[in-house]
């Protein structure tokens, strides 16, 4: 004859190990002796209270009752699978890069800089992560958007400010072709990119590609 | 069939075999089997090193000296046995055979004063009888071990993805990897100014791939239009000189004055 | 900055998600900030003892570190799902202990321990498990594959590496005299397969019988 403690134990073993929601029916199964649906009601949610404060909650859903991981804990787990981190486009990547080290800029400094056209995706992007915001807008014809970084961009990015980038003067004596790393990043723009090479005939057109992209 | 009214308990305290209910203590002596039983009796031995080790096991015979006279014959009699009831007979156990007789064969043979274990005809056999022992005791032995999706089970607890889309994470150093790549651009840009000239190099460039869109050969002199002046010839063939240079077609001549063929080049990616 | 206890939540809730064993290494990727490879060992086994006493173990395996169920709960879950894990023959477990003890080794090799053929099924059977794979290739002719245990085949007995595994027993001349688990295990080694015996009466001497079959 088990305790109560020890069936719960048991149904706390079972639902954790199980790979489907539970159903009462099949909880009391677990068991030699004949446990009343009542007794595992009351201990499953016994074991959901023991469970509050923790990373799994017990959830009683209409197949059954299952063990599952909590939203908040979201975060860590994606971190754990990088493997399937959503990354974002090279053309997001660089208009990013521009608000940051050029700011404020309009939408067409970015495009004098890319050479392409900026969709408006690229933008909402950034707006939507609250990376960017328009501080302004110049005053030439058209009235454009001034884009900058914002706060949350640095605390996303772990910085404290601007300062902490890497540093930019670095960069432009580089562009010189002082640099040895000039030629590394020369060599990289040569092969990173093909995968967009198909088509790649007109790229002095418009920026088509998608704002942000799964990797596969 | 028959077989199913055996069981075969060898080398426990039960019965070795029961044949229609009637208990079998051990292997007999004169190893007269009833068929049903040797049928059994094989099924339950992994091969000849098996019923070998079997033998010499179960008459509690030193597996460093083995009477071969004694386990070549009732080893003989088993396979003899076998033959006499028409069990399809594994060709392993006629080797054993051949092996056991002339093992037995050469130790009748005088020998010499001394005997080193490696000139024992018989060290082969036993080294080969102790390994297959071991790894059957090993095997044994991790057949106990607690075994996933047997014996235990991985903990997966469901993740629940309710949560909304997730984001890329972005940090400083993709930012400078992106700048650098701009500035690497930037560089190969000047080279190339777009200027209104070479906007219109591009336009026929662009002529020049939609004319070979089908993928199909044409003949250098159609790409061209000598009608409409040396300025738009000139620039015509600047097109073609840029696109061979950024491998976009592909310009052949099987010899020397033979007429010039120009394709599309496929790249692989947009196949 | 989470507190030491919330450290070991993140953790608990990660290893109880995971599809596979984590590393420490990995472990320590769940965090935004830097804990220390030390902090984690301690605070995974603080986890351990927690779990004391309940029908899941944390355990150290050769891929890392992971939930799962004691034996002793097994007897419950089997009643709620009857299916029962494969028991394998004998031709099998010899195969995979010549593996396990002998590796990497061909079938050539494991023939010649056996002094049968062994068939192409024994093979894929432990493939598909994940428990052997082919590590190379002996350089003789037909360039045979060598086989060798992986990973899994550890993780999945509980071990933490090949030493682990159980001795392989000194042989005694005879019967006489030796530990009684010689005995014992002659007889286990006769009386065990005795349940796989109606049927296959073509089966001898060859491994025709199926490689893996299901406990009735």
């Amino acid at each position: 004859m088990l305790s109560p403690h020890e069936v719960k134990v048991v149904l706390e073993t079972a639902l954790l190990a199980a790979e489907e929601p539970m159903q009462i029916a099949q909880l009391r199964k677990l068991f030699d002796e004949e446990i009343g649906a009542d007794t595992v009601r009351r201990l499953l949610e016994e074991l959901r209270a023991d469970w509050a404060g923790r990373g799994v909650d017990l959830v009683n859903l209409a197949s059954g009752w299952r063990f599952q991981t909590r939203p908040e804990f979201q975060k860590y787990l994606d971190r754990a699978n990088p493997e399937k981190a959503p990354r974002y486009s090279r053309a997001v990547l660089e208009t990013l890069a521009i608000i940051a080290y050029r700011q404020p800029v309009t939408r067409g400094d970015i495009e004098d800089i890319r050479g392409v056209t900026v969709s408006p995706n690229i933008i909402k992007t950034l707006e939507a992560r609250a990376w960017i915001d328009v501080v302004g807008h110049r005053d030439t014809p058209g009235r454009p958007a001034l884009y900058a970084t914002t706060k949350t961009f640095l605390d996303d990015l772990g910085l404290r400010s601007l300062q902490e980038l890497p540093p930019l003067e670095e960069i432009s004596r580089s562009l010189e072709g002082t640099h040895v790393s000039t030629q590394a990043a020369l060599a990289e723009s040569y092969t990173a990119p093909a995968r967009e090479a198909p088509g790649a005939g007109e790229a002095v057109g418009s920026d088509t590609e998608l704002a942000a992209e799964q990797q596969t | 069939m028959s077989g199913a009214v055996v069981e075969l308990h060898p080398g426990s305290e039960q019965p070795i075999a029961r044949v229609r209910g009637e208990p079998w203590l051990d292997v007999p002596a004169d190893l007269y089997i009833p068929p049903d039983a040797l049928e059994v009796i094989l099924e339950n031995f992994e091969g000849p090193m098996d019923l070998l080790l079997y033998l010499i096991r179960k008459a509690n015979l030193d597996v460093l000296d083995i009477p071969m006279a004694r386990v070549t014959a009732q080893y003989l009699e088993y396979v003899e046995a076998m033959r006499r009831t028409n069990l399809e007979l594994a060709a392993e156990y006629l080797l054993m055979a051949a092996m056991l007789m002339e093992i037995k064969s050469r130790m009748l043979l005088p020998r010499p004063r001394h005997v080193t274990e490696e000139e024992d005809p018989r060290a082969e056999l036993v080294r080969r009888l102790l390994e297959y022992e071991r790894i059957k005791l090993a095997a044994q032995k991790l057949d106990r071990l607690p075994q996933r999706g047997r014996d235990f089970d991985a903990i997966e607890v469901w993740i629940d993805q309710t949560v909304a889309e997730r984001l890329p994470e972005v940090d400083a150093r993709d930012l400078e990897n992106a700048w650098r790549r701009l500035l690497a651009l930037a560089r190969v840009r000047e080279h190339h100014k777009v200027t209104r000239d070479e906007l219109s190099v591009r336009e026929h460039m662009t002529g020049i791939l939609r004319q070979l869109a089908d993928g199909g050969f044409r003949e250098f002199g159609e790409l061209f239009e000598p009608w409409r002046g040396v300025a738009v010839l000139v620039v015509s063939f600047l097109a073609v000189l840029e696109l061979v240079r950024e491998s976009l077609i592909e310009v052949t001549q099987a010899e020397p004055y033979a007429p010039i063929y120009v394709k599309l080049v496929r790249h692989a990616e947009s196949a």
